[in-house]
């Protein structure tokens, strides 16, 4: 079903690079970085205004309405001002800790877009084993949140990063999980690829037990709301940022919702079908489907409590992890019984199985345990 | 926890939200959108009348906060009282409007406006100067004097302002 | 093997984002269970009842105001009626109903700072909250229109209430009354029945009945615990003997009970204005009481079923214009003397939710 | 309706068991000696005809001879309140029994009478002041405290 493709750059044509490009392709690779910085750092502006605006109207506020018109330059604005900041740092801080974790943090989030395929093939780096290194990378992240937390001294802080360390280690596995569902429907593991497979359906309706799963691990691995303990504001201040300041704050800031923007974009790429879409550009349908999924994210963020930390890992093990066995099995069985062409019988089978587990797994399976003697 | 209501309970909250998405928001833009406060409030000034007032010192009295300070001298001739200095520190007046309740002449009255904030505390302290209600540049509210009340704008009600709906509610 | 470990100390506020004021409380944990906590209030002693031995009876009623500043309709009833007490004022029959109407909306006020500050402590960010907020800026508006300001009233006097309501305040009161059936609805419809906030509050922090009447605890906390003890039916007060409405209970005094029994008691509060509005009688609003009062020496005890609890006033009079002593029962105080027994065990975060859902103001705390 | 019990009533009843410990018999209150204070508060709390379960509140007064400590009580079962008074005369060290043992809720309004008023409740399990810091000169309600 799939055409591997292989090769660092991938830009038009897969196989070789224009020949009246001059000097090699190191300046390219320098460029479309810088672009592709650029394009994150801006959609995460976009997305924290958006978030406001649309938080702000769902609590019957207005939302940032100010700076600019319709307050669209409020994150700009916000970005200023943080920069501006006084750096603070706390008299006990564990220096090289304190000072390394943003960066620590901030650098995978970036790293990941490489294999983000915003149009067809328009990424910097079509890796042929592009998933298993968003997998892979996106892990990282959280040794510079764990290390904000130890390195502030502060015991709110410790508190969050292992809190934090405990979630992405459990989400880990249903969001593994879930994408070996979608690898078995496109044999490569290319993200590019991934996309060229949902020619005739997007994975999700092939996948609807695994986008919930991914979905929910997904909110969970980012710590967004109902998941967002790492930064449960009326349990501990705000977690591991508590006592970062300034420009290391605005990093952390930067971390958050590039976080959010790379799991609108993987669900995206992995089951609503990428850039693929009619009339509009294939770049504008990607960031029309990211926004899609990012509203509904806020959505929840505006609606939800948050869950408890033995509720969170009992979701992951009880629910999650199980469910996600039991896609893996039914997508593999599916991928080998049914003859080539012919997935669209899939899609009333998996939804009618989905609905069938979910009531089974909600009625039998408690999470969290409740009251411990001490 | 068991999600023994399989997620329709937090179906039910998202269209709460929802429907707030499209709805008018409740909030008004302060500095340019101006509410009419009630007719009744009590603003953080006092607004005194020269002519009424007797240097009777009830206000001074029953300030539970001691903010009023009132001098008076007697004026023989025409066997009255002078008040010579009546001065409010505004620092310590919590505006419990007792001084304006027990006036037995109807000669103080609470401020209509509320955007008396100053950068020092000294800035605070008003005397008979700036509260003299002749001056014109203070409106005395309604408290206690339902006449100057009928004068005064409606109050801005939300409960008249918010329609719950959205548009095609 | 067990892994061995040490209990580890944190400091929750005063300055922190849930403790709702400035509480204090030394958190010994285990990991993340809370093995121990010790309170450590005191930080908003304004030392108010030393204060009002040295304010005349009418001056100390702005001082009330600001004990439980969420809800200071109903401090004001409290110590107005312990100097009528004490002083045997009869109080004219429409200001009896205008301290009910008042008493009732301040109480739909608390339960809908307590309901959505609650939530908020679970978690939900900010929307339940600003959706209360909501609906008592309606009533604050209204409390606007009849006193002249948005939270210190200032309104009941000593035999009676200071000034007639404005004609465009029935009206609007009717409005409201409409608006908040339904918004109290919507609330229901918004996290009734949330699968997460279930989760949270269903059996966390449970209080016993036997418990909380030991430990003196009053008002939504205790009848969520399943003891049906309201004073407006105990001991009616004012003119509560003629309205008719029920005693909202919980069973299982839980947190999710004390949610349910305060928004409950919204309805009943609804139920009793509609009735007051009806009965409503015209006439004097205030009894021919001098401004300095004078009580004749003794003492008297005055409660009313305040939004938080049993608040009441102590009063001992020497014959002066001054009070000689003013006690007035913290009942936010007392409703955390509990606190300690409901939250260990439970999780730091259901600490939170715990201390949330009793519902306690610090500035009658510590007074 | 609450039903504030008479003095004189209830110091008919205890008449028996108390009767050397009731110094005066009020209108609506009984004046105890503090000595018998903890026997008869938990007499009253355990008797089936009394009952009184439920503590309103606990308030101590200076009456510059004497501080007189007063113990609001309500039965939630029978619905009747009773007002119980004891004192101390002297102003160096006063000192009542404490009554934790029987009303938990009486642990913070203790601390806080010995905080604002000085008055040392014997038995308390955590005799601290409870809102002003340790070190703090005097006790503020006390009509002495300038």
């Amino acid at each position: 079903m799939a055409i591997a493709n292989s090769g660092l750059i991938n830009l038009g044509n897969p196989q070789t690079l224009p020949p009246d490009w001059p000097g090699g392709f190191w300046w390219h690779w320098v460029l479309f970085t810088i672009v592709i910085i650029a394009v994150v750092i801006v959609m995460v502006m976009a997305f924290i205004y958006m978030a406001r605006r649309q938080i702000g109207r769902m609590q019957s506020r207005v939302g940032p309405n100010r700076t600019g018109p319709f307050g669209l330059i409020q994150p700009i604005a916000d970005v200023l001002k943080v920069l501006l900041k006084e750096g603070i740092e706390p008299a006990n801080v564990d220096k090289p800790v304190y000072w390394l974790a943003p960066i620590v943090a901030l650098v995978p989030v970036f790293v990941i877009f490489a294999v983000v395929p915003f149009t067809d093939g328009g990424m910097l780096a079509d890796l042929n084993i592009g998933i298993l290194y968003v997998v892979a990378i996106s892990s990282i992240s959280t040794v510079g949140i764990f290390m904000a937390g130890w390195g502030s001294s502060n015991k709110f802080s410790l508190i969050s990063a292992m809190r934090v360390v405990a979630a992405v280690v459990s989400y880990e596995i249903p969001v593994v999980l879930s994408i070996a569902g979608v690898l078995l429907l496109v044999g490569s593991l290319s993200m590019n690829d991934i996309v060229l497979a949902q020619q005739d359906t997007p994975f999700i309706l092939l996948q609807p037990l695994g986008f919930i799963i991914f979905f929910i691990a997904g909110l969970a691995e980012i710590s967004r709301s109902p998941f967002d303990l790492l930064e449960a504001d009326s349990e501990i201040v705000a977690g591991f940022h508590t006592e970062y300041s300034g420009i290391k704050f605005a990093l952390f800031y930067l971390v958050e919702y590039g976080e959010a923007f790379l799991l609108s974009c993987l669900i995206t790429t992995l089951y609503l079908g990428g850039w693929r879409g009619p009339a509009l550009p294939e770049w504008l349908w990607f960031i029309v489907k990211a926004v899609l999924v990012w509203f509904v994210m806020v959505w929840l963020w505006a609606t939800l409590p948050r869950v408890r930390i033995d509720q969170l890992m009992a979701l992951a093990w009880k629910f999650l992890l199980p469910l996600a066995l039991i896609n893996l099995l039914i997508t593999a069985l599916q991928v080998l019984a049914l003859p080539e062409g012919s997935l669209w019988i899939m899609i009333p089978i998996n939804f009618a199985l989905t609905a069938v587990l979910i009531l089974v797994w909600s009625k039998l399976f408690k999470l969290g345990w409740g009251r411990v003697e001490v | 926890m068991k999600f023994e209501r399989y997620g329709l309970g937090i179906g039910k909250g998202l269209t709460v939200t929802l429907k707030h998405l499209f709805r008018h928001p409740t909030v008004s833009q302060y500095p340019e959108q101006r509410l009419h406060t009630s007719r009744r409030i009590r603003g953080n000034e006092l607004v005194w009348d020269r002519q009424k007032c007797t240097g009777c010192a009830t206000c001074a009295k029953t300030c539970p906060q001691g903010a009023i300070e009132i001098i008076t001298s007697t004026d023989l001739v025409e066997n009255k009282y002078v008040v010579e200095k009546y001065q409010v520190d505004f620092g310590y007046c919590i505006q419990c409007g007792l001084c304006v309740e027990v006036c037995p002449y109807g000669a103080l009255f609470m401020g209509y406006a509320y955007e008396r904030a100053q950068y020092r505390r000294s800035e605070l302290v008003e005397n008979k100067e700036d509260m003299m209600l002749e001056s014109g540049k203070k409106q005395p509210s309604g408290y206690f004097y339902p006449e100057i009340a009928a004068k005064l704008p409606r109050q801005t009600l939300l409960v008249e302002k918010i329609t719950e709906e959205a548009p095609w509610e | 093997m067990a892994i061995k470990t040490e209990p580890f100390v944190l400091n929750l506020g005063p300055v922190h984002p849930s403790t709702h004021g400035v509480y204090r409380m030394r958190v010994t944990l285990d990991g993340e269970v809370v093995v121990d906590i010790e309170p450590v209030v005191g930080y908003l002693h304004r030392g108010i009842e030393k204060l009002a031995e040295e304010r005349t009876y009418t001056g100390v009623i702005p001082l009330t105001d600001r004990l439980d500043y969420i809800s200071s309709m109903s401090n004001n009833l409290a110590y107005v009626l312990a100097v009528e007490k004490l002083a045997g004022i009869k109080v004219p029959e429409r200001a009896e109903y205008l301290r009910v109407i008042m008493a009732e909306l301040q109480r739909i006020c608390n339960h809908l700072i307590a309901v959505g500050s609650f939530f908020n402590d679970c978690g939900a960010y900010f929307t339940p909250f600003l959706h209360m907020y909501r609906e008592r800026e309606k009533i604050i508006d209204l409390f606007e229109m009849v006193c002249g300001q948005r939270l210190t009233y200032n309104y009941m006097r000593i035999g009676g209430v200071s000034q007639d309501i404005p004609e465009e305040f029935l009206p609007a009161l009717e409005k409201l009354l409409e608006q908040i059936h339904r918004s109290v609805d919507e609330f229901d419809l918004f996290l009734k029945e949330n699968e997460i906030l279930l989760a949270r509050s269903r059996g966390v922090g449970i209080l016993t009945k036997e418990k909380a009447i030991n430990c003196s605890i009053t008002g939504p906390v205790l009848r969520a615990s399943g003891v049906g003890w309201d004073l407006r039916k105990a001991d009616p007060y004012s003119v509560y003997d003629r309205f008719e409405f029920d005693i909202p209970t919980g069973s299982a005094g839980d947190c999710y009970d004390r949610y349910r029994v305060r928004i409950e008691e919204m309805r009943q509060s609804l139920r009793i204005i509609e009735q007051a509005v009806k009965q409503l009688p015209s006439g004097p609003v205030k009894a021919e009481v001098p401004h300095l009062v004078r009580p004749p020496a003794g003492d008297a005890y005055a409660h009313i079923e305040s939004p938080k609890g049993e608040l009441a006033v102590y009063l001992v009079s020497d014959n002066s214009i001054a009070p000689y002593r003013c006690h007035i029962r913290p009942t936010s105080l007392l409703n955390l003397s509990a606190l300690r027994d409901m939250v260990i065990g439970w999780k730091i975060a259901d600490l939170i939710i715990i201390f949330g859902s009793i519902d306690i103001c610090l500035g009658e705390v510590d007074r | 309706m609450t039903l504030a019990l008479s003095g004189k009533e209830v110091a008919a009843k205890l008449e028996q068991k108390f009767a050397d410990s009731i110094i005066e018999v009020n209108k609506d209150s009984l004046l105890v000696k503090s000595e018998s204070l903890l026997e008869l508060i938990s007499f009253l709390k355990t008797s089936p005809e009394f009952r009184f379960d439920f503590l309103n509140t606990i308030t101590a007064v200076d009456y510059l001879e004497y501080f007189e400590v007063v113990y609001h009580l309500t039965s939630m079962e029978h619905n009747h309140s009773l007002v119980i008074k004891t004192r101390y005369y002297g102003r160096e060290n006063p000192a009542v029994p404490s009554i934790v043992s029987l009303y938990e809720g009486a642990n913070v309004q203790e601390r806080e009478i010995y905080d604002l008023m000085g008055i040392r409740f014997e038995n308390h399990p955590n005799m601290k002041r409870l809102f002003l810091w340790e070190g703090f000169q005097g006790h503020p309600l006390r009509k002495d405290y300038l």
